[in-house]
């Protein structure tokens, strides 16, 4: 039989000003189970605990009511003072008779009948508490980063620093990511590689950051604090211990193929580092390309390297790794805008380019060494139309959302034309023009001072005549048709996420939105975790944002992880669901209606009638259950259920609110 | 069970709050001093999707008047998608509700943020105004129900 | 004459017309991709653009007095290109329907040929280029236009001076005059 | 063969001279046969959908009527693309609204059901098997000719009602073209609107928009404009010469509908197909290309469609050092 003590809290007069508190304790009295019912001034005081502890030691209590203040404010100060007792912390209920009682109320004697029957609900629940325990799991003090572009690089570099292991896993041959393709980065036109390649030098030499470069994540498993995860090595083809990356290799290679680097505006040959800054600055054989690999012939690249660090015979390999936490930097890719406007060309205009390219073509490492020139025919353009917009804010051919970064970088390119080009022009059809952000404004008004001729309206067809290509567009500030005839057309086109993306969301059993950006935990509040405990995420990856905005985002995510990685273990909330397996019915019901992807069937040996069977039934991971029980309601047999809200305490409160 | 027929008759609502949004937005209106009628008794729950429509029939069984569930917005659900279950569960019970001759009034899903004590309090005075003049819940008064049946169901068929 | 936004009464017809051709008109942020495509913008006095801000503001008395809903090839580029899927064509089709309703015609030579055109099928059935032509000349009083062209036609057959008809006049008649008649001017 | 039922369209019948004598000519050659339905009429045309929508919809749907009654279980073709748009429509609306189909039943006083296909000749040349055969009875190779395939909004757009994935850069006719060994060239107002709506009532609005479209021929080495309608055909036809004279303009690009070409491939004569009846001169260049292609004495025919720069990868700047 149940012994459970009430403890009345006056607060002050908060309470017992409206609430006849005495009242109160004496009617818990008469409460079935009730071995113990008592008022005080201050529950949460000092005292108050003192006299609680004092209580289950002479009335030999064994679960505990108290009425008082709301349980989100001292539920936790309780349950602490519960641990010094023999009563488990976990055997507590709390009356909320201040915030939703005593506060709201002012008709003494009605107060008083709720805060009565409220106390009777808690003892009627608590009656049914179990004792619950809480674990501790070890963590893995080390971090995984995926994607290696600034995200990702900054990320890592702010977890090393606190002293913690790190591994960044990037598909491609080397670290750098978007930004080492700008040029500039607006507003302040720092040189965008002068900038990010400092931090691929720090993140490649740091003892604590280790690169995984070709590398993809292949699964993962496990959960907060221990991840397993398995990277898939591709195949380079290249020994990077041995390589010293002189590049004699790349020199000699007879095929040369499309630059992904130059956004297809050059070549690189079958054996090639990316780009001159890249990290690690080894090469990496394309096996689409090589004539070895496609038709066993050449094979230069084998004879001429002086340490033999070419191998034909690569082949693909797995890695398994623990990890305590993960940040996803995965980043963006340019929407093909070819497939979604036809009416812009469809990209049989060499000289309509996307604003990627265009960072290609106006950097001095770039396939022009910093010459803007049409890619036709290696003139240089003097009108230059810029539209934005090209697949953003555009819900039937595109994306419904804004690409956040298109108006400033925009802004940009009119600049560095207007400077570059003298006597050039540039046109900019803009459906709205947003800078919210330190000195964009500005920023803005210095390209319009510049010469750029903001036109209102979006462009509804580019095609070639002769050597023109005529874009048609509405000055929709004058209410009129206008046609640019331009020598070259900048398409600020829309950021998407990285394609692939529903793989990793899928391995790492976390959300996307929509549009395919990975969800946020809270927009707001929990803006760089993911609703899986342990992990985070930065950059692109969540939504369009430009370089400031990422890198804010990289450090956030990094302390989020530093503060999981600095515990040595961690304790876990018992308030979560569990399975009666010998109750359920293995119908998979609750399994898709968990969020975190918690609940899995699985076999377990069982019995039909005298044979021996095995049968499939539910269970709960415990690392990642959060507790919502929304599992429960789904189960036909009642058979899961969420430890310290149980279906049966609940409908015990049921019962006694309804007496 | 309570048979009640005084003129004084005030009637008793159940309301299950997620503990996120809606418990929040309740202690909120407390903080406030906000004023509401008393015949509103509050269950917290993690999530609104905890609530198993069965608590509902039990209530009603039991005698109660109205029974409200809150949540999150829809969208701003703490476990991200709980209050989308909750949604479509409850839409469904309304009618098997209704069909049982219990008037769909009596039962009401509203979405309440952990900001809007305003909301909860005009929600609490709407719905009890509401189920006051439906009068009392007198569907299950003198019915034969075997409750026992129900409670070993709840305690999970020990028997 | 000056608009006083809130007094039009344009709203409900608007309105009514929108939620006929399933149109949101909120959803038009105005970006104007179909008035840079429209072939005929050139000679519009509204741009199309325009006219869904009119309708979305209740202006309908604008647009119904509009040349541009007369000169509308329905080519029907805009929506085709519209961002949002604004049909555009069948707004200005129901406008010009609801304006010559109320006897408005801001370009009568279109409104003249049309129903020149459909008096020539409700007595044959059958469109007769020789007639039509003729009878808009007579009529819009342009009596030359395209005249250059007809002995190079005779000539090259292109026209024969017999004219085609249906067997079944009346029907077509009955057809007509039930559409006209029976308040079926969806 | 498949069969199918015919609508003409008031156009077929007077103006459209060349258009029928050619298609006629391959009609008979491959052995294909077309139903008309009895007793058709016009479709409406652009004047009653300006009028009366409900106009619009029975009188397109009279003749669909018509069909399923007399010629139950074909799909319809037809040579006009307003009457394919037309047609079109009234089935769209009626199978979108059982409302609407009821009420146009009621006013043609006849059953409708909205069963069959509307087809224009585009779709119908696309048959396999017509195509099959029409391959095999090419004797001329138009090979060396460029043609601009126009296509013209009716039969584009809106897409849900034509029922064209591609509005912006439809293709049916550049294939069926390349079939006679003509090369189809890539250009940018295959689609745009000729304005034939407005050429009698609003000459001045809409003069400009063929203009336009002969102007991107020519930008783009267009020998010869293509059509598959007969108001298309007409208005540019027609009226390329005042637009020579009144724009300023030297267009020398004659107007054929595609069944002439395919005619002429095929062996037809002058007379047999109508090159000569056009308003444009139009006979030099087919012969001339005729005759160049005879002294070549080259074998037929399959001229490549034009190379699809998407397929050919991305743009290199190389290109640019020159």
């Amino acid at each position: 039989m149940a012994r459970i003590g009430v403890f009345i809290c006056h607060c002050g007069t908060n309470i017992a000003s409206v609430v006849d508190v005495e009242k109160v304790a004496q009617a818990a009295k008469s409460m079935p189970g009730v071995a113990f019912a008592t008022d005080y001034k201050y529950m949460c005081s000092e005292p108050g605990q003192a006299m609680i502890k004092q209580a289950i030691e002479e009335h030999h209590l064994d679960r505990i009511v108290i009425g008082s203040c709301s349980p989100r404010m001292h539920e936790l100060t309780f349950r602490k003072m519960l641990k010094a007792t023999n009563v488990n912390p976990y055997m507590l209920e709390i009356a909320n008779l201040r915030e939703q009682c005593a506060w709201v109320h002012t008709d003494r004697a009605k107060a008083t009948e709720k805060a009565i029957n409220l106390v009777r609900m808690s003892v009627a629940k608590v009656g049914n508490n179990k004792p619950l325990h809480t674990s501790m799991i070890p963590i893995t003090k080390k971090a995984l980063v995926i994607g290696g572009g600034i995200a990702g690089i900054q990320a890592a570099l702010d977890i090393a620093d606190c002293g913690f292991d790190v591994t960044i896993v990037e598909k491609e041959p080397s670290i750098g990511g978007h930004m080492v393709m700008l040029d500039k980065t607006f507003p302040t036109m720092d040189c965008s590689a002068c900038i990010s390649t400092p931090k691929m030098v720090d993140a490649g030499a740091h003892p604590n950051i280790t690169l995984k470069t070709y590398c993809e994540v292949e699964s993962v498993s496990g959960y907060i604090g221990n991840f397993e995860v398995t990277i898939k090595e591709k195949t380079k083809f290249v020994n990077h211990d041995l390589c010293t990356g002189c590049g004699l290799c790349q020199t000699k290679c007879p095929t040369k193929v499309i630059s992904e680097f130059n956004q297809g505006m050059s070549k690189r040959p079958a054996i090639y580092i990316p780009f001159a800054q890249a990290v690690p600055s080894k090469p990496v054989i394309d096996e689409n390309a090589c004539l070895k690999l496609t038709k066993d012939k050449c094979g230069i690249c084998e004879k001429i390297c002086p340490l033999g660090a070419i191998n034909y015979k690569d082949e693909v390999r797995y890695t398994k790794e623990q990890f305590g936490a993960i940040v996803v930097a995965t980043g963006y890719e340019l929407a093909d805008w070819k497939k979604m406007y036809p009416e812009y060309g469809g990209g049989r205009y060499e000289d309509v380019i996307t604003g990627l390219q265009f960072e290609r073509l106006v950097n001095a490492s770039g396939p022009t060494e910093g010459h803007i020139v049409r890619p036709s025919d290696g003139k240089e353009p003097k009108d230059v139309v810029i539209v934005k917009c090209v697949g953003s804010r555009d819900p039937k051919k595109g994306k419904s959302y804004c690409s956040r970064a298109c108006c400033m970088y925009s802004a940009k390119h009119a600049h560095q034309i207007l400077d570059k080009i003298p006597g050039s022009r540039v046109y900019i059809f803009y459906m709205d023009v947003r800078t919210p952000g330190k000195g964009y404004e500005e920023f803005y008004d210095n390209t319009r001072r510049d010469g750029a001729q903001y036109i209102r309206g979006r462009v509804s067809k580019i095609y070639k005549e002769d050597d023109k290509l005529i874009v048609k567009g509405e000055d929709s500030l004058l209410g009129r048709p206008v046609t640019v005839e331009a020598d070259m057309v900048i398409l600020a086109t829309a950021m998407e996420p990285a394609p692939k993306i529903e793989e990793v969301v899928q391995k790492l059993g976390i959300s996307m939105d929509k549009d395919k950006w990975i969800q946020e935990a809270h927009p707001k509040l929990r803006p760089v975790e993911t609703q899986s405990a342990g992990i985070f995420l930065c950059g692109t990856c969540q939504g369009p944002k430009d370089i400031p905005d990422t890198v804010a985002q990289a450090s956030a995510a990094a302390a989020k992880v530093a503060a999981i990685l600095c515990h040595d273990e961690m304790e876990t909330s018992p308030m979560i669901s569990s399975v009666d397996q010998t109750k359920c019915s293995g119908c998979g019901f609750c399994v898709p209606t968990c969020p975190y992807k918690a609940i899995s069937l699985v076999e377990v040996p069982g019995r039909d009638g005298n044979r021996k069977v095995t049968k499939k039934v539910a269970q709960v991971n415990e690392g990642l259950c959060q507790g919502c029980g929304c599992c429960n309601a789904a189960c036909r047999t009642g058979c899961i259920d969420l430890k310290g809200f149980t279906n049966d305490q609940i409908l015990k409160e049921v019962d006694a609110l309804c007496l | 069970m309570s048979i009640k027929k005084d003129n004084n008759w005030e009637p008793r609502i159940l309301a299950f709050c997620c503990n996120w949004c809606t418990y929040t937005g309740a202690d909120l209106a407390g903080l406030n001093r906000m004023k509401y009628p008393e015949n509103v008794r509050v269950i917290r729950v993690p999530c609104s999707s905890k609530v198993n429509p069965q608590f509902v029939l039990r209530a009603f069984q039991k005698g109660a008047d109205g029974v409200l569930v809150c949540g999150c917005h829809p969208g701003d659900c703490h476990y991200s998608t709980g209050n989308y279950f909750t949604r479509r569960r409850f839409m469904l019970l309304q009618r098997l509700l209704e069909y049982n001759g219990i008037d769909p009034k009596r039962f009401q899903a509203k979405w309440i943020s952990g900001s809007e004590a305003a909301k909860f309090r005009d929600t609490v005075a709407e719905v009890s105004a509401q189920i006051k003049a439906l009068g009392p819940n007198n569907k299950f008064v003198g019915a034969h129900y075997d409750n026992t049946v129900m409670e070993k169901e709840a305690e999970g068929g020990k028997d | 004459m000056e608009k006083i936004l809130n007094r039009e009464e344009g709203r409900f017809l608007a309105d009514r017309i929108a939620k006929e051709a399933d149109v949101k008109l909120y959803e038009c942020y105005q970006c104007g991709k179909c008035s840079a495509g429209c072939p005929m913008a050139g000679s519009f006095d509204l741009m199309p653009r325009q006219i869904v801000h009119l309708m979305h503001l209740g202006d309908m008395d604008s647009v119904m007095k509009s040349k541009s809903i007369w000169l509308c090839a329905s080519c029907h580029t805009c929506v085709e290109r519209c961002p949002h899927d604004i049909d555009i064509p069948t707004l200005i089709e129901k406008s010009r329907i609801e304006a010559q309703k109320r006897g408005i015609c801001a370009v009568r030579n279109v409104k003249l040929f049309n129903d020149i055109f459909t008096e020539t099928i409700r007595g044959f059935g059958k469109s007769q280029e020789v007639i039509l032509e003729g009878a808009y000349n007579v009529t819009s009083g342009r009596l030359l236009q395209d005249m250059a062209n007809v002995p190079a036609m005779l000539q090259k057959e292109i026209v024969r001076p017999e004219l085609n008809s249906v067997k079944d006049r009346d029907h077509i008649r009955d057809i007509m005059n039930k559409c006209e008649k029976g308040g079926a001017m969806r | 063969m498949k069969s199918y039922a015919y609508f003409p369209g008031c156009s077929m019948d007077s103006t459209a001279v060349t258009y029928k004598k050619s298609f006629e000519y391959i009609a008979e050659k491959i052995g294909l046969e077309l139903k008309e339905i009895p007793d058709w009429s016009c479709c409406g045309s652009t004047a009653a959908h300006t009028k009366n929508e409900m106009m619009a919809l029975s009188l397109a749907a009279r003749n669909i009527a018509i069909a399923e009654e007399k010629l139950p279980g074909l799909d319809i073709v037809t040579p006009c693309a307003a009457c394919f748009s037309r047609l079109r429509y009234a089935n769209w609306a009626a199978r979108k609204d059982e409302l609407i189909r009821k009420e146009i039943q009621s006013v043609i006083a006849m059953e409708y059901q909205a069963k069959p296909e509307i087809l224009n000749f585009l779709d119908l040349f696309s048959d396999p098997e017509i195509r099959e055969k029409i391959t095999s009875s090419i004797k001329h190779s138009l090979k060396g000719l460029k043609i601009a395939c126009y296509y013209g909004c009716l039969m584009s757009r809106p897409r849900e009602v034509t029922g064209e994935t591609d509005p912006e850069n439809p293709m049916k006719m550049d294939e069926i073209i390349s079939l006679t060994g003509a090369e189809p060239v890539i250009w940018d107002y295959k689609t745009e609107c000729c304005g034939a709506s407005h050429q009698v009532d609003a000459p001045e609005a809409a003069r400009e928009l063929i203009d336009r479209i002969f102007r991107n021929a020519k930008a783009n080495q267009a020998d010869a404009i293509v059509t598959a309608c007969p108001l298309c055909n007409m208005n540019l036809d027609m009226r390329e010469a005042e637009i020579n004279k009144n724009f300023g303009r030297k267009y020398n690009i004659p107007v054929f509908q595609f069944t002439e070409m395919i005619a002429v491939a095929m062996g037809a004569s002058a007379s047999e197909c109508g090159i000569h009846q056009h308003f444009f001169p139009a006979f030099d260049v087919i012969n001339e290309t005729l005759k160049r292609n005879r002294e070549k004495a080259e074998k037929l025919p399959a001229a490549p469609l034009p190379e699809d720069p998407l397929k050919s990868g991305p743009v290199i700047i190389g290109k640019a050092g020159k």
